[in-house]
């Protein structure tokens, strides 16, 4: 017995477990290779956009930096407005679906908000142009004339509708089934040991949700939103649909002259452009690229500080 | 189902391949069009034209990735100072005029249908000096009308354009002491902006108190203004699109048989329309691959024809050229190898 | 703060399928009383009839009345939100939320109802609770640590401190000790006996020694076979059931004692 | 045993304070009804022109929200009123989001489905046709071509990552991965769509390159860090226990996340992946770049220029010819037809989803 | 079939925290060992070495050697995934798989290592591990439905039946019964009594009794206090632990006997 022990138990190396655990490393140093391969090309593009000729950039700048601040500003100001809108609706959804919903039902409306995610960019941007705008516009009017002491909301208005606020909103619809969906999933996941305990502690039902719910899905929601706000930082085609754009750092939500997004300016200008002026779109590309990392460096910041607290296990 | 050759036609035309064109997305209409009228005369061929705009076009054909181009401008000096890839080592290329389209002033205002403007007020209303639709300057030529009190939106392309180039090329030459700019493809002033021509139809269709230009072809059920001209007012036609085409010279210091053209965006002659828009076939003087240019000169040769034109002039609402234009383009293109 | 708890002729059906019938009884405030029977008897079940927590198990539902201090739980309009303050519960898995640390966890019930404690305050009664449990001196140096990292039989006590730091007027156990050891038990079993004084204690338990020990009514719970419904069997003094029983099933039950 | 009162108690301590049945219903239909009638006021007296029934809806829901609140805290005290405040919200963020929705959908819908109709839609490309008529066989056949290549592409990569992370994974390298995956998702999509005409005219030494499968290369770099957050997070939620009990059996470890793992979160996989298919399908910007633009037949993915359904619809709309209604009409066609496939690929996706998912007893 | 398990100087550490401290233990083949000791004190840290499921928990590793039968089980080379079908294990919690039906997880062990059978060895295999978990009567008309929708007691023989299924040399139980009712818990001890003349046993269990009566030999493990390792007081035969055990902590933990 002891010598068929020794034998069975020093095991040859396990074939399934080499191949399935290296195709799994390659894998994922394969999207490694793929970013880096995509960082290498932007960058590797942008240089001649640091030391253009100053003529070689519209309007009146001179300089890569100023020609690629308002961009920056524009981008990351659609984004998190789309954002803050977005998230809040989102997370209200998925609770819908998950917890306030009648159980037959919701597999069906999770379907339906799902549908939302089956719309093309170009769809969005048709629909913003020709059903978004009209339709806000008037509100627009109203806000300036009752508001326009508020800063953000000074105006002239604009008379399309077509402003940083609209695409705001397009981009928030756009981002919210991917929100949703994720959020759903990790909401239905909640264990039922930790939804009774706070029930038998008397919550009611939003008590129980605070308490259980939501914390334990913290760190999905907070990746959700990451994935939400990639898109809408990166969606191209709707944005430049949409948006009646500027060159200039624009706070204001609701005039005509709006701070244009990185990807939106790549896919108006690119047609046209030659010489440097490739480059220089592909420069603020990196741009983007960059301002995506900071934002998710901020982000996993945040959920690595609450690691010790999070749900799993 | 349509793919499937036509099964009973005359003797088949004997030219086979596919061909790559790449450029003015004003031209995609008129080109869908002459492919659609090549390709069922020529079963055997594919043509495939991408609206990806007249400098990608440009720059596509010169690094040889497309056949020919289709550009709102023509080459400029730099480009035609190097190389192309497509064509035979040392050869060049050249522009033909093959397609006139005029620009038309849209606008959508509430209880005005008809506008009379002259080229100092467009400019001064797209540049921003005039901001009301009540603005002295612009009763001045409409006492006619009732204009509202309202703000102007004027509305002009987002994304670099031959429409703006063109626009802005009539204005700086027609309104030189207002509109100090000179001629590009960016807009150079704030206002509404909107992407392609149908992104500033719908915001001019679906705004208030607007003001855009477009395409003309585009223009649809939307009031368009009429340009004052010597002492008339003159709405674009086809015909006046083409005449002030056939008034204007050849961009001077260019090879003989490449076709630019200097527009007369300062015609005072009431039977032209100088808002107009010329877009050129750029091809080879000789390809590198003689079966290509078999195509290519096939196929161009079909579009600056009589039946070309007006096959385009049905689809695209585009002004055909002009007879004497038709023959110098055909004359050149008899060299294309 | 005792509540006295009456059942009537109480059905409980998942869907449609009975698992608990016709249960009557009456458990008088200040007192322990213990549920026993085999696995699958329905005893999870029938306790939490007793908070209206089976309403969280989708298709669970009941016919009949609990009456609590006379108040019908079944009754039209009435929130299960203040019945289950009034009743709270301990179950069988320990369930700490694993979002809060060890301290918030204790105060997580009381938290809802009184917003604006004193600093001081919630550590007098993160304290009070944590003793009450026996968990204090293992756990008083990491209080702001997550609740997760404890082991299971701590992390049952943390549960029962959480329960008892709300202060409920009854308080249902659903085999609470069977993840701890002795000792903790044992604490338990001394904090049950303290608590009899102010609360109404209902407890689940396999362990028959427990029963005899805590508890001091017993009631009995068997099950005819599979898919059959559970029933009450016995009812009567601890002492009673365990000695004298008067029906067969329960002698042979306790008979097999053991554990 | 037991001893039945004569007859409960007139008052039952535990209803204390509590809104009569329906009576959240009832306020609903009054709010709505008090806004209604505001609007109508303000539409009579002339200061608008037309009744708003999104003002209406949206007032009379806010109106809603605060009626129930203050009768609820007055009657039900201050952590109902908060509870039904909070499910006032969270059905009201459903119904909000699906405004658009149904916007989207009717307009989709209605202007597209006179194209939609046309017996050519679906069996003919646009060759050859100049006005009104012809169909997007063309379009379908390389959306589906170009998008399915994606998924091969994406779905292995990006699950077997994921599996990496959550299974594997320890320390700098599934760090790094987990990060630059993030980043990755906001890689726009034109840079992608430029980034893979760069790589394939440097190795294809081909400055006009167009071909399908260049597509499917931008829209696999789009897809995969779609697909591999979500099955991240869906592996994450795998409690350890099933593992535990299959390692304990003596399974190996690929064995166990093979068929204990994935089965588990499969019906949360296939959500990520339907959604990460629905964020690339309808990218326009990096197909016009890579993948071209023609209105004939194309079955090969390696060669030539092949449609797409997004580049499709933007065209459509962008280029109009003189009879511009043909074309918005064939644009809003397109896009309901992408609308529909997405919508029978997500149903196929529901049902597999279901058959694997665990049946649990909750 | 059955392995002796000899253990040397075992340290076990979660990152830096020294949970169990210098376990040296000889487990004879065809025996019953029982671990006790207080909740913490690394019982199931301990028990968990011995089939390498402690490489699960991240961070976790062990110092010193597990010898099977002689192999070490920490030597070079060693796959802990050979190890642990010759070392079962039943945790504390039940874990049936939730995709699965009773039936496949009974035969889990063994489907999931793609081992092929044919349906009747199938249903014969399910049907002698369910006997042998005292399980089958009850589930036997619904072997195909989920198992995750059994009771708790249920469902954790359906996790016995479950490990006894691919017939390993020795079975781990970490407080396989602190689920379970006294006439399942009879059931399972019977069957570790039957087992015992083929498998080796080890058992963690709260339950004195339990030990006494199952047992051949026990093992007592204790800590000095919160914060410090887990270390092995007393080792010897049942009978001696229980009645005269050599060590003063030893007669302190038993002494409190109850349970
Ligand atoms: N969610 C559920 N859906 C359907 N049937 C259920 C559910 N929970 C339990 N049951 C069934 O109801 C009966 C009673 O189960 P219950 O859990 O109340 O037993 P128990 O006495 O608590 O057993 P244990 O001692 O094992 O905890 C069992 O037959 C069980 O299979
Ligand atoms: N995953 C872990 N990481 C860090 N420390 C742990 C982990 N699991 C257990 N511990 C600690 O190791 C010690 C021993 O825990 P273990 O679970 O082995 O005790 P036990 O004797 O099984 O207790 P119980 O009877 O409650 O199950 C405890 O102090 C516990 O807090
Ligand atoms: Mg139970
Ligand atoms: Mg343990
Ligand atoms: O042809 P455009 O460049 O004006 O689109």
């Amino acid at each position: 017995m002891t010598t068929v022990a020794a034998t069975t138990i020093k095991a040859r190396q396990r074939p399934g477990d080499r191949i399935f655990s290296s195709a799994t490393l390659i894998a994922g140093s394969l999207i490694l290779a793929v970013l880096a391969a995509v960082a290498i090309f932007l960058l590797v593009e942008s240089l001649p956009a640091f030391v253009a000729d100053p003529a070689e950039f519209s309007g009146d700048t001179t300089n890569f930096w100023s020609y690629v601040g308002p961009l920056i500003f524009g981008t990351i100001y659609a984004a998190i407005l789309a954002l803050i809108m977005a998230v809040p609706v989102a997370i209200g959804i998925a609770l819908f679906i998950s917890h306030f919903a009648p159980r037959r039902l919701a597999q069906g409306l999770g379907y339906l908000i799902d549908l939302l995610a089956a719309v093309p960019s170009v769809v969005f941007g048709l629909w913003g142009i020709g059903v978004l705008a009209p339709l806000v516009q008037p509100f627009y009017t109203n806000l300036v004339d009752w508001f326009g002491w508020f800063a953000p909301f000074a105006g002239p208005v604009s008379g399309t509708g077509r402003t940083i606020f609209t695409v705001a909103i397009v981009l928030a619809v756009m981002i919210l089934p991917i929100i949703t969906a994720i959020c759903r999933e990790i909401f239905l996941q909640t264990p039922l040991l930790h939804e009774e305990a706070a029930l038998a502690l008397g919550a009611t039902r939003w008590e129980m949700i605070r308490m259980a719910v939501l914390p334990f899905g913290l760190p999905g929601i907070i990746s959700a939103s990451m994935l939400g706000l990639g898109r809408a930082l990166g969606e191209t085609m709707a944005v430049a649909m949409v948006l009646s754009p500027s060159r200039e750092v624009i706070f204001q939500l609701l005039t005509s002259q709006n701070s244009n997004t990185i990807a939106s300016n790549i896919a108006l200008n690119f047609p046209e452009a030659n010489g440097v002026g490739v480059n220089i779109l592909l420069a603020t590309g990196l741009m983007l690229f960059v301002v995506t990392l900071i934002v998710n460096m901020l982000a996993r910041a945040i959920i690595n500080s609450r690691k010790a607290f999070s749900g799993a296990n | 189902a349509n793919e499937a050759a036509p099964a009973d036609d005359a003797p088949a035309s004997t030219l086979t391949g596919t061909l790559n064109g790449a450029g003015a997305s004003s031209m995609d209409a008129a080109q869908q069009a002459w492919i659609a009228g090549f390709q069922t005369a020529n079963t055997g061929v594919t043509i495939n034209y991408e609206p990806s705009g007249s400098g990608g076009g440009r720059k596509a054909f010169i690094e040889g990735g497309t056949d020919f181009a289709g550009s709102d401008s023509y080459m400029s000096t730099e480009e035609l100072a190097g190389e192309f890839a497509s064509c035979v080592p040392g050869t060049k290329a050249v522009d033909l005029p093959v397609y006139i389209s005029p620009i038309a002033v849209i606008f959508n205002v509430d209880g005005v249908d008809e506008l009379n403007i002259d080229a100092d007020t467009l400019a001064k209303i797209f540049s921003g000096a005039i901001t009301t639709w009540d603005d002295a300057a612009i009763v001045a030529l409409n006492p006619d009308a009732t204009l509202p009190s309202a703000t102007i939106n004027a509305v002009h392309r987002s994304d670099d354009s031959g429409t703006t180039k063109n626009f802005t090329d009539y204005l700086g030459q027609a309104a030189e002491t207002v509109w100090t700019e000179k001629a590009s493809d960016t807009f150079p002033f704030p206002g509404e902006g909107a992407k392609g021509t149908s992104g500033v139809v719908d915001a001019v269709t679906n705004g208030t108190n607007m003001i855009g230009y477009a395409d003309a072809s585009q223009a649809g059920d939307l009031s368009t203004a009429k340009l004052q001209v010597g002492e008339d007012f003159v709405a674009y036609t086809p015909e006046a699109a083409a005449e002030v085409v056939a008034g204007s010279p050849l961009v001077a210091d260019r090879a003989a048989d490449d076709l630019a053209l200097d527009l007369n965006r300062k015609t005072t002659n009431p039977a032209e329309y100088p808002l107009v828009l010329v877009s050129y076939a750029i091809v080879c003087n000789e390809y590198a691959d003689a079966a290509q240019g078999e195509l290519v000169k096939a196929y161009i040769e079909y579009i600056a024809s009589a039946a070309g034109q007006t096959v385009a002039k049905d689809a695209a609402g585009v002004a055909p050229l002009t007879a004497e234009l038709e023959a110098n383009v055909a004359a050149v293109l008899a060299t294309v190898k | 703060m005792s509540k006295r708890i009456e059942v009537n002729d109480l059905n409980v059906y998942y869907s449609n399928f009975l698992a608990v019938e016709g249960v009557s009884i009456v458990i008088e405030p200040r007192t322990v009383t213990a549920f026993i029977g085999p696995s699958g008897c329905g005893k999870s079940t029938f306790i939490r009839t007793l908070n209206r927590m089976h309403e969280v198990i989708p298709g669970a539902r009941v016919e009949g009345e609990v009456l609590i201090d006379g108040n019908n739980l079944y009754g039209p309009g009435v929130d299960p939100v203040l019945v289950r303050r009034q009743v709270g519960m301990v179950f069988q898995r320990p369930n700490p939320f694993p979002t809060m640390s060890i301290q918030d966890n204790v105060l997580a019930g009381l938290k809802l109802n009184n917003r604006r404690m004193s600093k001081t305050d919630a550590d007098d009664l993160t304290e009070k609770a944590l003793r009450g449990a026996n968990l204090w001196n293992e756990v008083k140096d990491r209080l702001a640590r997550p609740g997760s990292g404890l082991s299971g039989g701590q992390q049952q006590r943390l549960c029962i401190a959480r329960a008892i730091a709300v202060e409920p007027d009854v308080i249902l156990m659903d085999e609470p000790c069977s993840a701890l050891d002795p000792i903790s038990t044992l604490a338990i079993e001394d904090l049950i006996e303290e608590m009899k004084s102010e609360y109404t204690i209902v407890i689940v338990t396999h362990n028959m020694q427990q029963a005899s020990r805590v508890s001091d009514r017993t009631a009995f719970f068997n099950i005819a076979g599979t898919g059959k419904p559970g029933k009450l069997i016995e009812y009567d003094d601890t002492t009673t059931i365990f000695s004298n029983p008067s029906v067969q099933a329960t002698e042979d039950y306790v008979s097999g004692r053991f554990g | 045993m037991t001893s039945v009162l004569d007859a409960t108690p007139l008052t039952n301590s535990l209803t204390a304070g509590k809104l009569p049945r329906r009576s959240s219903l009832w306020i609903l239909l009054a709010s709505w009804a008090v806004s209604a009638a505001f609007f109508a006021m303000l539409f009579l007296s002339g200061n608008v022109d037309g009744f708003n029934i999104v003002g209406t809806v949206v007032f009379g829901t806010v109106l809603y929200c605060v009626a129930i609140y203050v009768l609820s805290r007055l009657v039900e005290g201050s952590r109902k009123a908060k509870d039904r405040l909070m499910t006032a919200l969270v059905t009201a963020a459903f119904v909000i989001a699906l405004l658009p929705l149904v916007s989207i959908v009717y307009t989709t819908v209605v202007n597209g489905l006179p194209a939609f109709l046309t017996p050519t839609f679906f069996t003919s490309s646009q060759r050859n046709v100049v006005g009104a008529g012809g169909g997007v066989l063309h379009a379908i056949i390389g959306t589906l071509m170009v998008t399915g290549m994606a998924t091969l592409i994406s779905v292995p990569i990006g699950l077997l990552a994921s599996i990496y992370l959550v299974e594997y994974g320890r320390g700098r390298l599934a760090r790094a991965i987990t990060f630059f995956v993030d980043v990755m998702t906001g890689i726009p999509s034109i840079v992608a769509g430029l980034f893979a005409f760069a790589l394939f005219a440097l190795l294809f030494d081909d400055p006009g390159i167009r071909f399908g499968f260049g597509g499917s290369i931008a829209l696999s770099v789009l897809m995969i860090p779609v697909v591999v957050r979500s099955s991240e997070e869906m592996l994450k939620l795998v409690p350890n226990e099933l593992r535990e009990a299959a390692f304990a059996l003596g399974v190996p470890k690929w064995l166990t996340i093979l068929k204990v793992v994935l089965p588990t979160s499969i019906a949360g996989i296939v959500t990520g992946v339907m959604l990460s298919i629905a964020r690339v399908i309808g990218e326009t910007a990096p197909l016009l770049i890579i993948a071209g633009f023609t209105s004939s037949m194309n079955y090969d993915l390696f060669g030539e220029r092949m449609m797409t359904l997004p580049v499709f619809v933007y065209t459509q709309y962008a280029n109009q010819g003189a009879d511009s209604q043909a074309f918005i009409d064939r644009a809003w066609a397109g896009a309901l037809t992408l609308i529909v496939i997405v919508m029978v690929l997500n149903g196929l996706a529901r049902l597999i989803a279901h058959w694997f998912s665990p049946k649990l007893g909750r």
